[in-house]
């Protein structure tokens, strides 16, 4: 039987695969790529929850859809976030060569 | 709650819409004029408007307002107010100490420039009157995205670059995990409406609810990155460091004070704190001892300023965490009222420090700790404001830095015998601090510089440590007013508690 | 309007002197020698060397060797001039001293004539300091007969020695200067005598160790004499006279202290009623009299706190006469007379014992030790010490305090005048001690001669003079004292033998000082032949042998008052106890004949010199005795290991302490915070993943901590 | 009104002084501190002009100025801090001190030639910062106060002094503010303790009594007016100083420039033990009477380690910086006498708690002498070295005059107002707590001994030719010496005055102790 | 237990969710690894649909499967030497990362399943995938997007939108060659 809690215990293990590589990658890109695989789990998380709260319809604002919204939000701002972050990552790429995040290391102490 | 959208509600949106609409005029006349110091001009003066604004909504003057618009979704009370005045203050001293700035080494055009200043501006006072998850997340990386790319915004400086990467990987990062902890929160809740989540969570669930716990702790992780409390706090130093330093200045009181405000915006206006406080207290003063001990402890051995600078914010940003204790453990409005005044008073003396390093920095491109060495001499008025704040910042009577700081420690200790060994440490960490503050001060006072040449400040610089100073003062000299003021700002986050 | 009402006047007239001389005739008597070039004026680097003070001595001194520096002090050999103002300031002291000398005889003589005042006694309250519910602390004087017959003997030797000083120091640079201490001297002394409570008492009591200190420094920038010499040296001895005696304060202090505590007052008239101690334990007054006893120990010179006296010769001999002989080293008998109701009668026996023991202990052993002096101070030095302890002796033994009292009256007269009259030889010799060096002295001198002969007679116990009343009637006492306590004749046996030293030592000074084989009258009176030093002697000036002269009257006269116990019904009348002096002629034969084979044995040996003095160490124990005797038993040397070696040591230790073990620990624990600093920097890697492992990581355990707290895994 | 501008008029001064040209700055320092000195006087002979003279006490201060400045209740407590100036006899006494040193002070470095201007404003604002200690009466306003003096002492230190002055100020500044954290906790607990709403020093006198109960202690019990002393105190402590917290006063002492040194051991000092007095035992006097047995024994480890630790120095000023804190032991004693509450009637008691007072204001005096005259002799002679002096007597008479009078007062020669002090002390503390008594005394003995040392070495003996050019004290240094002789002077022969001026406060605060004991 | 076609579904598409995830995390091949970042968002856009979140599944197709890879695999080519190809693409401290995560998703997968709900008495425990229903909540989600007149998202919305601005400003700032 698929309950919430299955696509809940899906999100929670999707979002730390991602938190895995994004500890643990060196390219600076892959850690990008986790991190949206994180935001990825939390959005099925959401919506799973939104699903469950269906049936709860009129109970309050938004219908309990408000989880879906809240994806359709995140997912907005993640593809502006990633935009911005792939130009950082170029920009020290032109100027330090590298996107070895151990690399990146001018500043520390 | 009303159901449409008319006037009234553009009225209470009015000083974020106001701050948006300056920053796409600033953007624009770039198209326009070559000249600095009208785009310059134009932000500073514009930004008047949303004061304003401000003001007109703190005084009612068009009549009775309601006090949330846009579905519960924007909350105007007096806590709300308070953090966009705040954060109008910050706007000002940060445009007006940028211009030197802006012209000696921007990456970008100024309208670029002062624009995302503007909509990370817009972003910040939205997060302090926002009533609902989904606005905070949104308003929260409206104000973030911006700060990534001021780091970046250094020219021809590797290290500005790699502040930038860095703050963008750990920022994204957090945003996952307050996501995460917002996603628990409405899975517990079933809402994301503070006010239907503290009607939740008082009527609802019961204390140990570990999706509402697992929830808060990493909204608290999530935004305790943006007040670098530790252990979450290990961007700041390196990203202080790198990024240029009106954006150290913008991070350290700008960016502390949205994490601050969105804080106990979801915490005491969303009534999380009603529930688990015991367990949360535990949290929350286990975070604040530490980020005291590692702020002021890892201070002082830094030899540049700017990442000194950042110990002491995540210092700062201890004691505040130890009001925020205060306010958990008996669910009082008292630590909150603490807080306030604190990250006010930690705000202006903030700016006075940094206005220092700029007018340093600014001439000579240095921002080591011994660079400053005879700054005193070389620069007197400057490196006497400096001072000041500096001491301020370290609570050396009879600055509001010592008043403030005396007040959150009195609130906590007025709490209980948990508090007192906060408090304790604390106190003791206050008297570590004043190791490297001090330092600066002896630096600028008493060692001999190597060159007794002038150091040219422009007036803008000058007049930011003015405000700062006479801010410094006037605050010890109207505490007690002032204490009065933010308690109605304190007392009226409570509001959704009563409903 | 009688006289004891103006007695705080006494004290007033030398302190009027004073501030005269300190505030007027002292600046221009500097300004006065400057101008004439007696001192350095303002230096050529254009200070402001204008207002003079205490420079002492003559420009050269200091490049003088220790010998000559010394022969120098004895009294100003035309080093310099007194100048007019100086003159002028001295004069105004003695005038002041002549007229306190007045006042303290007419109320004696009140005091005499009146026999209700001798037993009311005479309180003048001066001042308040503070009042504590029922604790007093007032300034208040008071004249009863014991403080009458003291202030005729400050007041009047101090006066002599005013007067003897206009000779003396003539020509001294620092002639104003003297006057001014010796002028604060008589001011403290003149206090402590006055005091009618133990806190005046003690403010005089220090004073006067001010004085003393300042008055045994008073050449305080002469050269150090050389080593091996027993020349003491000004500064350090003053140094070790005021340091030693506070030693022994430090015990009267806590004396003080107990009995304060104990009766909460500070007044002698309540302190001595022995009803006042009716609840108070024995054993704390008799600790309480014996520690305050320890004050006497050290400001009289007693063993074996006695070792700053003989060093204190190092002053003017003027200085010597009136305060290390007469006045101020006797306030130390003067204290446990005062106390004497407590002692007596209060207080166990214990504290008298010990006061005897001290005494008699102290006798003895100065009186050996002068034996093998030859410096002609030193030998009256280790004789007041002597003599000291004998006055202890008499407060112990005897009934009343009259017995010892009387012979601290005596004893003042006859020892000022043999340390005038040996600063005469002194200033005769051109500044010479050293007995050895001298001889046959009575031909150039006669007056001071004939004068330091009756002195030495009285001192040495010789019958009909003043010595031989107070000095028997003590040895009486003591004999006394024996038959009733179960046959502890020690205080006799020893103050007998000692009468006999001190007439051998005395006269031994008295031979080589002044005769010598082949003097006239048997070697009494030596002339050029028995001289061995190189000087010119000659006879001193008028103002220095007059004093001679008036003091040698009470040293033969003074005894006479104690016929019919005249002074000791004086002075005991307050108790109404009719005192009877010891009958005891045959003892009294006894004294007089130890005194006798004493002065025949000195005769033999130094007067006609029939017995070599080498007699004495030729032998191995003799030799090996003179030894210890010519270095005083090693106390000098001991005192200093224990100084240098305990005190200074424990000293070193508490400031290592500080250094290393708390300044460890304070420079410690910041230096562990900076280490804690460097740590806490040093996770800061510049690694990205690190820093969002920590975010995570730290989220993580945060939420187990919650998780732990909440229960959720016991559930 | 005189109060606050006792208080901020020196700042004003301070700020004038930055301002003004630099010709101009001692000339304003001057005027001022000597226009605050004459007010402070006021405060006592104002008073005495008015028949039977009221000299105060905690619970009815005169010129007693009360204005609200922050009152805000948060949660269920008040946070309440008054601007409230007020002075009883021991203020007074400490203000009119403070009022003639900082003067002094200034006289004494008319000839700074080192950034003149700054050092003057320090000067004051060190002024007013101690000025507002002695004369607040509000617990939040006193520590306040209390920690403004830090940074312009941090800057004097660090500025004008000697060859370690970096060491020295740092230590300085961070032993106080460690000490300072403790006391500030204990300010907390006694103001939540007594209700949580005022923190007026009338209001904690009324409910000091009351303070009683215990508070758990690693599974035991402590007393919770113990806690508050002890907690109190140790910022107190280390500021008094006391042993074994005393380490930063020998380094700052010997490092501060002259006036500094006089100003740090003549009023800084006497904060520490102001604040012993009237806070730890005013506010605490439970606490105070469980801690006298072991404060008395402190006191007399303070005297004898001080006095033993001066005996082997070489540094003049070093020596008498310990010497302070041997004397300073002795306010110790009295105040660990004064709450010793046993079988001894309450007037030895209060003898011991007006001689520690009237110690303060000896000590301030007489040490504030010996570092003039010290820094005399520095200022000529660039060294400090005692044995490498000798015989400058010859060259320096009138300093060796002064030098010595200083010395005699410290050691407590009669007289000269050490010794009123020190033996109102003794007879009052030997009653309660007579072993450290004897040591305390015993330290008499050995004051002697190090001050008339080092001036056998350095003043005696024949004159070392390498210093033959040295010049006496001129008149412009000799000025503030003999101002404090007759000040010294004044107070050894005739203290009624002073003490009727401390007496109704020091009765007060015993009457409050006495409360205890009756209980 | 009922096995019907959605169940099995789920599994499917879970464990290609799970697996390409963990491709992506694993494979040394960062090229490798963004296009199996663009079959894991693929599989995510499955889950929505059983979820009934048609409209999400779009967009995640859309803006992650499209845009972000396609943005991602621009960004690896334009830094295609960045990283050598010898060396590990793990830092030194995977170990600490994979306890990290483990312990974390223990903690999650505890914290989901033993916790109280305000509104889910029976939807925790029902089965959430009887099949795919229909759409039908696109049209809410428009209103509650930016309806001016009903409860509605509009707020951040327009916020949003911002956002996105000062995104390209970022950019494009960042981006651009000096």
């Amino acid at each position: 039987m698929v309950t919430l809690n299955s696509f809940l215990v899906l999100g929670a293990l999707v979002f730390c695969i991602g938190l895995f590589g994004a500890l643990s990658k060196r390219n600076a890109v892959a850690i990008l790529m986790s991190i949206e695989i994180m935001l990825n789990a939390v959005n099925i998380t959401l919506v799973a929850y939104a699903s469950a709260f269906q049936s709860f319809a009129g109970a309050g604002h938004g219908e309990r859809l408000t989880g879906q919204i809240f994806a359709i939000f995140i997912i907005t701002v993640a593809a502006a976030e990633a935009a911005v972050a792939l130009a950082m990552i170029i920009a020290i790429y032109r100027r330090r060569s590298t996107i070895d995040v151990g690399q990146i290391n001018l500043m520390r102490w | 709650m009303t159901s449409t959208i008319g006037l009234p509600q553009i009225w209470l949106l009015s000083p974020e819409l106001s701050v948006v609409l300056l920053s796409f005029l600033v953007l624009g006349l770039d198209l326009v004029t070559r000249r600095k110091a009208v785009t310059w001009a134009t932000a500073f003066i514009g930004l008047i408007i949303p004061l304003a604004l401000t003001f007109s909504l703190a005084f009612n003057t068009f009549g009775s307002r309601p006090t949330t618009a846009f579905y519960g979704m924007l909350v105007v009370d007096t806590y709300a107010i308070f953090f966009k005045l705040l954060f109008l203050l910050i706007g000002f001293t940060v445009i007006l100490v940028s211009y030197q700035f802006v012209e000696k080494y921007l990456r970008a055009t100024p309208g670029e420039y002062y624009s995302i200043i503007l909509m990370s501006l817009a972003g910040m006072m939205l997060i302090g009157s926002s009533g609902e998850l989904i606005t905070i997340y949104i308003s929260f990386e409206l104000t973030s995205i911006p700060l990534y790319i001021l780091a970046g915004l250094s020219r021809s400086d590797t290290r500005s670059a790699e502040a930038a990467v860095k703050y963008v990987l750990l920022g994204a990062m957090s945003s996952a995990i307050l996501l995460y902890g917002m996603t628990l929160l409405y899975g517990a809740t079933g809402t994301t409406d503070l006010v239907e989540i503290a009607k939740a969570t008082t009527s609802v669930l019961h204390t140990g609810n570990l999706l509402l716990i697992v929830g808060e702790v990493f909204i608290f992780a999530g935004f305790g990155f943006k007040v670098s409390a530790v252990p979450f706090h290990m961007w700041a130093p390196d990203i202080y460091e790198g990024a240029p330093t009106p954006s150290t200045l913008f991070f350290s009181v700008g960016s502390k004070a949205a994490g601050f405000a969105a804080l106990l915006r979801i915490f005491v206006f969303g009534g999380l704190v009603a529930l688990n406080s015991s367990y949360l207290w535990v949290m929350v003063a286990v975070v604040a001892a530490l980020t005291m001990i590692v702020g002021n402890v890892g201070a002082l051995l830094q030899t540049n300023i700017k990442r000194m600078m950042a110990y002491s914010s995540i210092g700062q940003a201890g004691y505040l965490l130890v009001g925020f204790a205060s306010l958990i453990i008996h669910n009082t409005t008292a630590g909150d009222q603490a807080m306030l005044v604190f990250l006010f008073v930690y705000i202006v003396t903030n700016i006075g420090a940094f206005t220092g390093i700029i007018a340093l920095g600014d001439a000579t491109g240095r921002e080591n700790i011994r660079d400053f060495d005879g700054f005193g001499r070389r620069s007197p008025w400057i490196a006497a404001g400096m001072a000041v704040c500096f001491l301020a910042l370290a609570g050396i009577p009879p600055m509001a830095g010592f008043l403030s700081k005396l007040v959150i420690f009195w609130v906590a200790w007025g709490q209980g015998s948990g508090m007192t060994i906060l408090v304790i440490i604390g106190l003791l960490m206050s008297a570590v601090s004043i190791g490297y503050y001090a330092n600066v001060v002896w630096r600028m006072y008493v060692v001999e510089p190597e060159k007794r040449d002038y150091v040219q400040t422009p007036v803008s610089v000058g007049l930011t440590m003015a405000v700062a100073v006479a801010g410094v003062i006037a605050l010890t000299i109207v505490f007690g007013p002032l204490m009065a003021q933010v308690g109605i700002g304190a007392n009226s986050l409570f509001g959704a508690l009563v409903h | 309007m009688s006289p004891v009402e103006f007695v705080p006047v006494i004290p007033l007239l030398p302190l009027v002197a004073m501030v005269i001389i300190l505030l007027v005739t002292r600046p221009l008597d500097v300004a006065a020698q400057r101008r004439a070039g007696l001192r350095p004026g303002p230096s050529p680097r254009g200070g402001h060397d204008d207002h003079g003070g205490a420079t002492g001595h003559d420009a050269h001194a200091a490049h003088e060797d220790a010998h000559d520096a010394h022969d120098a002090h004895g009294g100003g050999h035309g080093h310099g001039v007194t100048t007019t103002w100086g003159m002028i300031g001295s004069v105004i002291a003695v005038i002041a001293m002549v007229g306190a000398f007045a006042l303290a005889i007419a109320i004696l003589f009140q005091f005499l004539g009146s026999p209700s005042l001798q037993r009311t006694g005479y309180t003048a309250h001066l001042w308040d300091w503070f009042n504590f519910g029922p604790l007093h602390y007032v300034i208040d004087f008071r004249v009863d007969p014991l403080t009458a017959v003291m202030l005729v003997v400050v007041t009047g030797v101090s006066m002599l020695v005013h007067l003897y000083s206009i000779g003396y120091l003539a020509g001294d640079p620092g002639y104003s200067r003297f006057f001014l201490e010796l002028a604060l001297f008589t001011v403290s002394m003149l206090i402590l005598v006055l005091g009618a409570n133990v806190l005046v008492l003690y403010i005089g009591w220090e004073l006067v160790g001010l004085s003393s200190y300042l008055l045994i420094g008073f050449w305080f920038d002469v050269a150090p004499p050389p080593p091996g010499s027993d020349l003491p040296y000004p500064p350090s001895a003053a140094l070790k006279a005021f340091v030693t005696t506070r030693l022994g304060d430090f015990g009267m202090l806590i004396g003080i202290l107990i009995l304060f505590v104990t009766t909460g007052t500070f007044t002698f008239t309540t302190l001595n009623t022995p009803s006042t101690y009716q609840h108070v334990d024995q054993f704390t007054v008799t600790l309480a009299m014996i520690l305050i006893f320890c004050g006497a120990v050290g400001k009289s010179a007693q063993f074996p706190l006695h070792v700053w006296l003989p060093d204190a010769m190092a002053g003017p001999t003027p200085v010597s006469a009136l305060i290390h002989a007469a006045t101020m080293v006797a306030a130390g008998v003067y204290l446990v007379a005062r106390f004497f109701p407590l002692y007596a009668q209060v207080a166990g026996p214990q504290s008298l014992e010990v006061v005897g023991w001290v005494g008699a202990f102290t006798a003895l052993f100065a009186a050996v030790i002068a034996l093998a002096q030859n410096d002609i101070k030193k030998v009256l030095a280790y004789s007041t010490i002597s003599q000291l302890g004998y006055m202890f002796v008499g407060l112990a033994v005897a009934p009343t305090d009259a017995t010892g009292i009387f012979h601290l009256f005596t004893h003042a007269f006859f020892k000022a005048l043999l340390f005038l009259g040996s600063g005469s030889v002194i200033h005769a010799v051109a500044g010479n001690q050293d007995m050895r060096r001298m001889g046959g002295l009575a031909k150039y001198m006669p007056i001071t001669a004939i004068t330091f002969l009756a002195a030495t007679l009285s001192i040495s116990g010789f019958p009909l003079f003043a010595g031989f009343f107070s000095k028997d009637a003590i040895i009486g006492e003591a004999f006394t004292y024996g038959a009733d306590h179960g046959g502890n004749y020690w205080f006799y046996g020893l103050t007998l033998f000692t009468a006999g030293l001190t007439a051998f030592y005395m006269f031994r000074l008295f031979f080589m000082t002044f005769g010598g084989k082949g003097g006239a009258f048997g070697g009494f009176w030596g002339g050029e032949r028995q001289y061995r030093g190189d000087a010119h002697p000659h006879e001193s000036p008028w103002v220095m042998t007059l004093p001679l002269i008036l003091l040698a009257i009470p040293s033969v006269l003074a005894g006479y008052w104690s016929i019919n116990s005249g002074f000791a019904n004086f002075m005991t009348a307050s108790t109404n106890q009719p005192y009877n002096g010891p009958a005891l002629d045959t003892l009294t034969y006894a004294g007089v004949a130890v005194a006798l084979a004493g002065i025949g044995l000195a005769w033999l040996v130094y007067g006609a010199e029939i017995i070599p003095a080498r007699v004495f160490t030729s032998n191995p124990v003799g030799r090996a005795a003179h030894v210890v005797l010519v270095n005083k038993f090693y106390l000098d040397e001991l005192y200093g290991f224990l100084i240098k070696y305990i005190i200074l040591a424990l000293s070193q230790g508490a400031v290592l302490f500080d250094l290393y073990v708390i300044d460890g620990i304070v420079n410690g624990s910041a230096r562990s915070v900076q280490r804690l600093g460097d740590a806490t920097r040093r996770t800061e890697t510049g690694a990205l993943q690190n820093y969002a492992a920590a975010i995570f990581g730290g989220a993580l355990i945060i939420a187990l901590v919650v998780f732990i707290a909440t229960g959720a895994f016991v559930r | 009104m005189l109060l606050t501008a006792i208080v901020f008029l020196p700042l004003v001064a301070g700020i004038l002084a930055l301002l003004a040209p630099e010709r101009a700055a001692r000339w304003i320092a001057a005027v001022f501190t000597g226009a605050v000195f004459l007010l402070t006087l006021w405060l006592y002979f104002g008073l005495l002009g008015s028949g039977a003279p009221n000299f105060g006490t905690v619970m009815d201060p005169q010129w007693y100025i009360n204005l609200k400045w922050i009152d805000v209740s948060l949660g269920s407590f008040h946070f309440k801090v008054d601007y409230a100036l007020g002075a009883d006899g021991l203020s007074i006494t400490m203000l009119i001190l403070n009022g003639l040193l900082s003067l002094l002070a200034v006289i004494g470095s008319w000839k700074i030639s080192n950034r003149p201007k700054l050092y003057f404003a320090m000067l004051l604002v060190l002024e007013t910062g101690v000025m507002g200690v002695f004369a607040s009466f509000d617990l939040f306003l006193f520590i306040l106060f209390w920690e403004i003096e830090l940074v312009p002492m941090f800057l004097l230190i660090g500025i004008w002094g000697g060859q370690r002055r970096e060491y020295a100020a740092w230590k300085f500044l961070i032993y106080t503010l460690v000490g300072s954290a403790f006391t500030l906790a204990g300010i907390f607990l006694i103001y939540f303790e007594t209700g949580g709403n005022n923190a007026s020093f009338q209001h904690f006198a009324q409910t000091a009594p009351g303070l009683t109960g215990s508070l758990p202690f690693f599974g035991t019990t402590v007393s919770l007016a113990l806690v508050v002393f002890l907690l109190l105190f140790v910022g107190f402590a280390v500021k008094i100083p006391m042993w074994p917290v005393h380490t930063w006063l020998p380094d700052a002492h010997t490092e501060a420039p002259t006036a500094v040194s006089v100003l740090l051991a003549g009023v800084l000092l006497k904060m520490g033990a102001y604040g012993l007095i009237r806070i730890c035992l005013g506010f605490a006097p439970h606490g105070a009477v469980e801690f006298a047995p072991i404060l008395g024994v402190l006191a007399a480890i303070n005297v004898l380690w001080g006095a033993g630790a001066s005996m082997v120095q070489k540094d003049m000023k070093r020596m008498i910086a310990y010497s302070s804190v041997s004397h300073m032991g002795y306010v110790l004693l009295g105040v660990a006498a004064a709450a010793a509450v046993g079988a001894s009637d309450v007037a030895f008691r209060q003898a011991a708690l007006t001689g520690a007072a009237l110690q303060m204001f000896t000590h301030g005096t007489i040490t504030g002498m010996l570092f003039f005259s010290v820094g005399v002799l520095y200022d000529k002679a660039h060294t400090r070295e005692i044995d490498i002096f000798g015989g400058i007597g010859k060259r320096m008479p009138l300093l060796m005059l002064l030098y010595s009078i200083a010395c005699f007062a410290s050691l407590g020669l009669p007289g000269l107002s050490g010794f009123v002090s020190e033996y109102l002390v003794f007879t009052g503390s030997f009653a309660t707590l007579p072993i450290p008594t004897i040591c305390a005394a015993f330290g008499v003995v050995l004051t002697a001994g190090y001050l008339l040392w080092m001036l056998r070495r350095s003043f005696y003996g024949p004159l070392n030719m390498k210093w033959d050019w040295l010049t006496d004290a001129t008149w412009l240094e000799a000025t503030p010496l003999i101002a404090l002789t007759l000040v010294i002077l004044f107070v050894g022969i005739y203290p009624l005055p002073i003490v009727n001026l401390l007496t109704p406060s020091m009765q007060q605060m015993l009457h409050g102790m006495s409360a205890i004991v009756a209980h | 237990m009922p096995l019907n076609i959605a169940t099995v579904a789920f599994y499917v598409i879970a464990v290609a969710l799970v697996g390409s995830s963990l491709a992506v995390v694993m494979l040394r091949n960062i090229v490798h690894a963004a296009l199996f970042l663009a079959v894991s968002f693929g599989a995510a856009a499955g889950v929505y649909v059983l979820l009934n979140a048609e409209f999400i599944a779009i967009v995640q197709i859309l803006i992650y499967a499209g845009a972000v890879t396609v943005l991602v695999l621009f960004a690896i080519m334009l830094t295609q030497n960045a990283m050598s190809r010898s060396s590990s693409p793990f830092s030194g401290q995977t170990w600490l990362a994979a306890i990290i995560a483990v312990a974390l998703a223990a903690g999650l997968i505890f914290t989901v399943g033993a916790s109280q709900m305000a509104l889910a008495e029976p939807g925790a425990s029902a089965n959430m995938v009887n099949g795919i229903n229909g759409g039908g909540s696109v049209t809410r989600i428009g209103q509650l997007l930016y309806s001016p007149f009903s409860y509605s998202y509009v707020l951040p919305f327009e916020i949003a939108s911002v956002v996105l601005l000062v995104a390209i400003i970022g950019a494009i700032v960042i981006g651009r060659e000096d």
